[in-house]
């Protein structure tokens, strides 16, 4: 579809819709982890502006509501809270990932178009203006999926957790602007307690290995 | 007592079970404290269910929650193992305090947590809004993740951050599941949809609900729920979590939470299969079913540490009776349903065996657990009777389902009846091969500074073996009316 | 209650609910041998002895059944009560008074499992297996056939502390399960599109050819698997030896009968009409069976085991016996095929008493010397006569010597081979007089061994001083020896009687029986047009008679001096204990005629050996070349499998995000 | 009437079995010297050592146990058993109706255990090396019997001795090739049995090679008289059940004196020839050693088998 035709607004929606796609292919090659947290933050913040945008679109008072709870989880709180766990536990760099860069790189490029075909026919019922970034959505979600098979530090692969998070999120909204409030607070919650529960983790993780490399969970096997 | 209130008792005793305990949960007399809570919890469960039994089906609170022919039996069986296992960890916790590997902190987590897990999973019984089954099972894996962990070890750390990303990651796909159920429901039910999330509305109309939608929600669902259920291969979390965790756990995650987990897979596959109109999500079942089966015989061969050992069973059954709901139909769904049931009584009881053999011998290598019959008769015969009954040797009730799933398999999918039943048999051998030595034999146990629990094991047993000679009319009817709801070709 | 005294199907489940009831009051006082003992088992005992006579009267009552509110909601447990379970009723009614009045005496305290706890096993043990008999759909059956695999598992490893033991125990319960799934199978094949799994249904199921086919391997491998039938056998010679003598009575004397029994039920009774050549298979199994057997046993050195090889032995003929009854059947020789039945039942029945009477033998033999190795007994008929010449009847009846039971039957199974050549198909008209060769060769080698057994046990010079101490069994166990011993002698003594009752038994399996003439009750005419009788009391008289005059005239015409002194042997003075045959030296001459069966391990001494040994292991090849194998395959796929599992999570994830796409994938 | 006249007919044939039986043994014996040019033994020889045995004290082994002393009376009352049953003159005698072929067959196999079990009583090394090369006979001999019987019966569709003698002697001359294979088992199973020259040598006490001997060694007077006699019954037996299957003809089908009279001469001149016979294989023979027993009883078994195949294939 020719862009010029569509509403500024959208317009502006479907390019955030792109850009978080392009953040998450960053997340993919990136192996900083701190910026990696702040990607996060990042595609946090865009997820909230695109809330707000079709709140202030579609009117809908309970988008207000959850582009209130993801600015305050996804791109102040856990940034936060991993930046200090990093800083506590003194982990900045990700190992090489299982995959060279350029290889997950590809990979991510036919995961995208994957899930494009994928949306076909979802987008095509779809009566949302946002139809079109249901794929986006799903390709998020993969990617997201695919950066924590890639990656070796038990943070990283967090950070891909809560990216792939995201994605949901993102979905949820593009394809039927949001899931009924009672749900989207359960999941906020979840959200909130697994962070938690990882903070504990991590360190607990430390003070039994001094690191957090995962290739010190790999003992439980059957091949011996 | 009206079915509201006995329901707020059900879910609040648990909630607030937690609070309490987590402030007090440290306590000596803690334990006791928990078995009351888990008691009251049964008592409102067995309330309920009498209402049921009178009234029929309930919605409450907005339509929120609803008790069905399908959760009603369940939620009373988790209550049952729920307390039957509290009566257990009385014992147990205080052996292993004593043994210094839990101290009052660990112990309060313990207690609080425990509560906490049985609230979400009965929640995620009986509500009706599919979000909210999410977000409760998704809590189901927080509240357990830490007691994976509970002792610190380099292995239970392993088994706990597999158990939090692997669910983690499956439940996401599920939540994505949701909400393509979600939006194709808006479809329907209208805007703002009330009850686009709501399962008896969407039952009602699930014909018309959008199979491209559906379909690929469903492999959504059931890669996210699969995971939990601990189907071949998305199983790798259960064998390390059953084992890493204190054995009280490891009997209401294999007794339960996959009870739990196959719930909601069977609950989304009806809406599915609604819509689809083909056995595809059937097909896929019986899929995943088999291939459980089949690994886990196979995995089964290379096991050195009991609780393991019995995770692996665990996959075993669960594969089989996702393979019986995937068949369908009002036979092999009655089967399931007594499979589930007597799956969860037979393996918890198990657990708790396995638990006080354990602590007697000091380890969980099979290989230091030698001749338990000689020392304490009462724990060996337990761990013998529970593992043939899980083996499905009659007369235990696991024979009785495994027997419908097998002459139904014969009569619908002939191709798969023999892998079936090679894959038992490996098993069998497996598990007995090594349940033999550790219940006979010269023996390597010693004392215990605490007398076994020994109640709740023989009380599942008892149950077990009286369902293999005699199904109670009304259980009888119970498992009819569910298996009509979920219906299959 | 006065219709319940009416109906033997009734009585019947209350007797093995009385079993039942006794096991369970073994719990009461576990501990206590003497409870046991002296209370219980005797009330087994009665329990059996009804049964017996319950059984024995409703051979003449009409087949009934009933359906108990029990078992699955769709399924109810089926009963059903004819002829043809009467029959395996009283054998196991019979056989089970005397083995429970010897095992009164028999269980002493000791390692393993309490006096009660096995009171309750073994009265499970039986009432299970009476529920196999009486069962009528599938479900029951399974549940009284597991349970009856389960029971005997627990008597067998009741040493549970002796490491062969459990292995013991382990292959067997494997073996009897997998047989299990076996007889699920084909009875799932048998209902045949009605999916009702009574019997009755099987019954009215029309099965296509191929079909019926595949239920009847399916059966026989199961069936066999049960019974011992050679490949199947390897878990008999670990387990029988392994279990208490009074279970291995039950097990080799009842529960391979069970066994015999779901064959003829399944062949004959819910497939109809069987397919001649299925015959063929039986009968080979069956004699190669009969012959391995019987060759093992002779080779063997520890005297359980020997026995064992031998319930082989007559396994295979009774399974022989079968097979040609079901060639005759499927060719339309009705009367032939009647009389194989027949000879199989009596067979059954036969031993059913001899080797239970064997084994009690030897479980008295255990007690008195704790000795299971013929290379340390010897001597034994001084010390314990009473349980040496009870034990000579069963050794003599089994090695099939007129004018006792053995004989009978194996005289039975012959005559109708004599049919064989009457058979229209070629080939096979001829195969069959040699399967006859083959299995008159067994008898025969059955006297070899029995002499062996007998003599190496009871009779020579005691081969260990410690033998002098043996003491005789008590009041109790001889009882139940003479018991059976007394059973031996009838069943042989009496055949026409017996045989008129069992061909009352092959009616349900759709034989008229036999054209007996019942003319004078001493002679046995089964076959009138053939001319053929036997008449073993005459037969019995003659001899004693002879005997009397012999000696009466040797009294008259000479004298009855007798001196004592040291053995004659050639002049050659000082010949020791040790210099007898050893029970590998009686088994020489059948190693070297059969060397082909065994898997034979030697240690020979050489010449200036100063402290010379010679050992020689005999191994199954059938164990090496089949099982063996088999348990390294599934861990070698098992061990391909667990390279699944390599605790990377990364790879884990993978395997959910690739299971996710494929499905994806599918749904495009 | 004529029961009792059968009844007395029986009683006369066991009665002439018996005596007759060390008779023919002599008559064997004396064959055989006169063949391998020896002074011959009077044919009354067997009578003498019997009769001197009788007188003689019997000394037992100290340990020996009544199966000891009872074996000698048991084997041979089942030896005279078996000529009750053997239609040797006679062929309507009311006993051959109590037991038929296979019965006979198990008769001798019950003789046979007996004097094993005695011989392992004493528990000397030669008597257990006897038993058990009699038993490593035995299961081979006995199934040869029984197959070559099976021929027989086959042909007359009975096993009843009687019967199949009868037929085959009322059929005037007809041939059976079959038989002929069978007729050789048996003389092979003949000689094995009755302890002979190619399997043992009843003349010599060489401990490494005696069966039979092995067997008896403890025995002595009364008993040892016994199973001398029971012995002679044996091959007796063995012989009149040859004639009744192979040589059939003149036995007398009927009770009148005349004919019983005649068949008893037939048996005699039958006997003769028998005796001859077996002292002529003998001469000509030479002894194998006891390892090579079985192969030639396995000989035997299969001719019997050839046998039966051959009438399965001709149908004669």
């Amino acid at each position: 579809m020719n862009m010029t035709a569509l509403p500024f607004d959208l317009q502006l929606l479907n390019t955030l819709a792109a850009l978080l796609l392009l953040l998450s292919f960053a997340m993919l090659s990136q192996r900083r982890i701190v910026t990696l947290i702040n990607l996060l933050a990042v595609q946090g913040a865009l997820l909230c502006i695109a809330t707000l945008l079709l709140a202030w679109r579609t009117g809908a008072g309970h988008l207000y509501l959850s582009a209130g709870l993801t600015l305050a989880l996804k791109v102040i709180f856990l940034p936060w809270l991993l930046h200090r766990l990093i800083r506590k536990l003194g982990v900045y760099w990700d190992t090489e990932p299982l995959l060279n860069t350029t290889g997950t790189m590809l990979v991510g490029v036919l995961i995208v178009v994957f899930s494009f075909g994928l949306a076909q026919p979802i987008s095509a019922l779809a009566s949302t203006a946002t139809r079109n970034s249901i794929g986006i959505a799903v390709a998020v979600v993969l990617i997201a999926f695919l950066t924590m098979i890639t990656r070796r530090k038990a943070m990283s692969q967090v950070v891909g957790f809560l990216s792939m998070e995201n994605g949901l999120f993102f979905g949820a909204m593009s394809a039927t602007y949001g899931m009924p409030m009672i749900v989207e607070f359960g999941v906020a919650l979840d959200v909130l307690v697994a962070m938690l529960v990882l903070g504990v983790f991590f360190f607990q993780i430390r003070e039994q290995f001094d690191s957090l490399d995962l290739q010190h969970l790999e003992s439980l096997k059957e091949d011996q | 007592m009206s079915s509201t209130l006995t329901f707020v008792v059900l879910l609040g005793t648990p909630l607030l079970g937690a609070l309490v305990l987590g402030l007090t949960g440290g306590k000596r007399w803690a334990p006791n404290l928990n078995v009351a809570f888990s008691l009251l919890t049964f008592l409102a469960a067995c309330a309920l269910t009498s209402n049921i039994i009178t009234h029929g089906n309930v919605v409450l609170m907005q339509e929120q929650f609803f008790i069905d022919a399908f959760n009603v039996f369940l939620v009373t069986l988790t209550a049952f193992v729920g307390l039957t296992t509290a009566l257990f960890s009385r014992p147990y916790m205080r052996i292993e305090v004593e043994h210094g590997r839990v101290n009052s902190a660990q112990l309060r987590l313990y207690h609080s947590m425990y509560q906490l897990f049985m609230a979400t999973m009965l929640i995620a019984l009986t509500t009706n809004n599919l979000g909210l089954m999410w977000v409760a099972m998704e809590a189901a894996t927080l509240s357990t993740v830490l007691l994976v962990t509970l002792y610190r070890t380099p292995a239970s750390l392993e088994a706990g951050w597999k158990y939090f990303i692997l669910c983690g990651v499956g439940i996401a796909q599920a939540l994505f599941g949701t909400i393509l159920l979600y939006f194709a429901a808006e479809k329907i039910l209208g805007a703002e949809g009330v009850g686009a999330l709501l399962w008896t509305h969407l039952n009602v109309v699930k014909a018309q609900l959008e199979p491209a939608v559906l379909s690929l929600a469903f492999v959504f669902l059931l890669v996210g729920y699969g995971t939990k259920v601990g189907l071949a291969p998305l199983h790798n979390w259960l064998p390390d979590a059953h084992a890493e965790g204190p054995t009280p756990i490891s009997a209401v995650l294999s007794g339960l939470l996959l009870n739990v987990a196959m719930y909601a897979v069977v609950r989304c596959k009806v809406l599915v299969e609604g819509s689809l109109q083909s056995s595809l999500p059937g097909r896929m079942l019986m899929g995943f079913g088999l291939l459980s089966v089949v690994l886990a015989a196979f995995f089964l061969w290379r096991q050195r540490d009991a609780k393991r050992l019995f995770a692996y069973s665990s996959i075993e059954h669960m594969g089989i009776i996702t393979f019986a709901f995937g068949m369908g139909g009002p036979v092999a769904n009655f089967a399931a349903l007594l499979h589930m049931t007597v799956h969860s009584l037979t393996k918890s009881a198990i657990f708790f065996a396995v638990g006080h053999a354990t602590q007697k011998a000091g380890s969980q290598l099979m290989d230091d657990i030698r001749g338990l019959i000689t020392l304490s008769p009462t724990v060996g015969w337990g761990l013998m009777m529970g593992s043939l009954a899980i083996l499905g040797m009659p007369p235990f009730g696991v024979f009785a389902s495994e027997f419908l799933i097998l002459t139904t398999a014969m009569k619908q999918q002939p191709w798969a009846t023999p892998i079936l039943l090679l894959a038992l048999g490996v098993a069998f051998a497996a598990i007995f091969s090594r349940v033999q030595p550790m219940v006979f034999g010269e023996t390597t146990a010693k004392r215990l500074p605490h007398p076994p629990a020994l109640v709740p094991v023989f009380t599942h047993l008892a149950l077990v073996l009286m369902l293999g000679l005699f199904i109670p009319p009304y259980l009888a009817d119970w498992y009819r009316a569910a298996a009509r709801l979920i219906g299959g070709h | 209650m006065t219709q319940t005294l009416h109906s033997p199907l009734l009585l019947c489940l209350l007797l093995l609910t009385a079993w039942g009831i006794v096991g369970l009051a073994g719990l009461i006082r576990p501990a206590s041998v003497a409870f046991a003992g002296r209370t219980l088992f005797p009330l087994g005992a009665v329990c059996g002895a009804a049964v017996a006579y319950v059984a024995a009267t409703s051979l003449f009552a009409p087949a009934e059944q009933i359906v108990l509110s029990i078992g699955l909601p769709d399924l109810p447990v089926h009963l059903r009560l004819d002829s043809l379970s009467s029959a395996f009723l009283f054998l196991l009614g019979a056989a089970a008074t005397g083995i429970s009045i010897f095992a009164a005496g028999y269980f002493r305290r000791g390692e393993g499992t309490p006096p009660g706890l096995m009171c309750l096993q073994y009265h499970l043990f039986l009432a299970s297996m009476g529920f196999v008999l009486l069962a009528n759909d599938a479900y029951s059956f399974m549940l009284a056939w597991e349970t009856m695999a389960l029971s005997s598992y627990f008597l067998v490893t009741t040493q549970h502390r002796i490491p062969e033991i459990r292995s013991a125990g382990f292959l067997y319960l494997l073996i009897a399960h997998i047989g299990a799934i076996a007889i699920l199978l084909s009875f799932g094949v048998m209902q045949g599109g009605s999916w009702q799994f009574t019997f009755d249904a099987m019954r009215a199921a029309q099965l296509d050819p191929a079909w019926a086919t595949s239920a009847f391997l399916l059966a026989l491998f199961g069936f066999g698997a049960k019974a011992g039938l050679v490949p199947m056998h390897v878990w008999l010679p670990e387990a029988h030896p392994a279990a208490p003598s009074p279970v291995s009575a039950l097990m080799s004397g009842v529960m391979l009968k069970t066994a015999l029994y779901g064959m003829l039920r399944v062949t004959f009774d819910l497939l109809g009409e069987p397919v001649w050549w299925w015959g063929l298979i039986l009968l080979a199994l069956g004699l190669f069976s009969a012959l391995y057997g019987v060759i093992f046993a002779a080779a063997q050195t520890d005297m359980k085991r020997l026995l064992a090889y031998s319930s082989i032995e007559n396994i295979g003929i009774l399974f022989s016996g079968v097979g040609l009854a079901i060639v005759f059947a499927g060719t339309g020789m009705r009367i032939a095929a009647s009389l194989a039945l027949i000879a199989v039942l009596y067979h059954a029945l036969n031993h059913a008493f001899m080797k239970s009477l064997l084994f009690l033998g030897t479980g008295a033999v255990l007690h008195a010397t704790g000795e299971r190795n013929l290379g340390r007994l010897g001597g034994l008929i001084h010390r314990m006569p009473w349980v040496a010449w009870l034990t000579l009847v069963g050794a003599l009846a089994i090695a099939g010597l007129p004018p006792l039971n053995g004989f009978v039957s194996e005289w039975l199974l012959l005559q109708s081979f004599l049919f064989a050549s009457e058979v229209p198909q070629a080939f096979v008209n001829m195969l069959l007089p040699l399967g006859a060769a083959l299995l008159v060769l067994a008898a025969a080698l059955a006297g070899y061994v029995m002499v062996k057994f007998f003599g190496v046990i009871f009779l020579g010079q005691p081969r260990e001083a410690a033998l002098q101490e043996a003491h005789d069994a008590g009041i109790a166990e001889r009882a139940g020896l003479a018991w059976l011993a007394v059973g031996c002698v009838l069943l042989g003594l009496l055949p026409a009687q017996v045989i008129a009752l069992l061909s009352r038994v092959i009616q349900p399996l759709g034989f008229s029986g036999l054209p007996l003439d019942d003319g004078s009750w001493w002679l046995l005419v089964p076959l009138p047009q053939r001319q053929i009788s036997y008449a073993p009391l005459v037969f019995f008289a003659v001899i004693l008679v002879v005997i009397v005059l012999t000696i009466a005239a040797v009294r008259f015409f000479y004298h009855q001096r007798v001196r004592r002194s040291d053995p004659w042997d050639c002049g050659f003075g000082r010949l020791n204990s040790r210099m007898q045959d050893t029970a590998e030296g009686f088994g020489q001459p059948i190693r070297h005629l059969f060397t082909p069966f065994f898997a034979m391990a030697r240690e020979l001494p050489s010449a200036f050996d100063p402290a010379p040994r010679y050992r020689v292991v005999i191994g199954d090849r059938i164990w090496r070349g089949l099982y063996l194998p088999l348990g390294r395959l599934v861990r070698r796929i098992a061990d391909a499998v667990a390279w699944l599992q390599q605790g990377r999570i990364s790879t884990y994830l993978l395997y959910s995000f690739v299971t996710l796409v494929t499905l994806l994938a599918l749904m495009l | 009437m004529t029961a009792l006249f059968d009844w007395l007919a029986q009683i006369l044939g066991i009665l002439a079995a018996v005596l007759a039986a060390p008779l023919f043994l002599g008559w064997v014996n004396q064959c055989r010297a006169w063949l391998q040019n020896k002074s011959a033994p009077s044919i009354l020889q067997p009578y003498r050592g019997i009769r001197k045995l009788f007188h003689k004290d019997a000394v037992i082994a100290a340990n020996a146990s009544q199966l000891f002393r009872l074996a000698p009376y048991m084997v041979f009352g089942a030896m005279v058993t078996a000529a009750a049953i053997i239609p040797s003159v006679a062929t309507r005698l009311p006993f051959t109706q109590a037991a038929d072929a296979i019965a006979l067959v198990g008769l001798f196999a019950t003789a046979r255990v007996f004097v094993s079990l005695a011989a392992m009583d004493v528990g000397t090394a030669f008597g257990t090396l006897g038993a058990r090369r009699e038993m490593m006979i035995g299961f081979l001999a006995e199934p040869a019997l029984l197959m070559i019987i099976f021929v027989a019966s086959l042909i007359s569709a009975t096993t009843a001795l009687p019967r199949i003698s009868e037929l085959l002697a009322t059929q005037s001359l007809a041939l059976y090739p079959s038989l002929a294979f069978t007729a050789v088992a048996f003389t092979m199973v003949l000689l094995a049995e009755n302890a002979r020259i190619p399997i043992d040598n009843p003349a010599t006490h060489l401990e490494l090679t005696m069966i039979h001997e092995a067997l008896l060694l403890e025995y002595s007077a009364r008993h040892l008289a016994l199973m001398e006699w029971a012995a002679a019954l044996k091959l007796f037996n063995y012989v009149c059940i040859g004639f009744a299957l192979f040589v059939p003809w003149g036995l007398a089908t009927s009770q009148a004196p005349l004919a019983l009279a005649l068949s008893s001469l037939f048996l005699g001149a039958k006997l003769v020839l028998a005796g001859a016979g077996i002292a002529l294989i003998e001469t000509v023979s030479a002894k194998l050693r006891v390892f090579r027993a079985p192969e030639f009883l396995a000989t035997a078994f299969l001719f019997a088998v050839l046998g039966l195949l051959v009438r399965l294939l001709l149908g004669t």
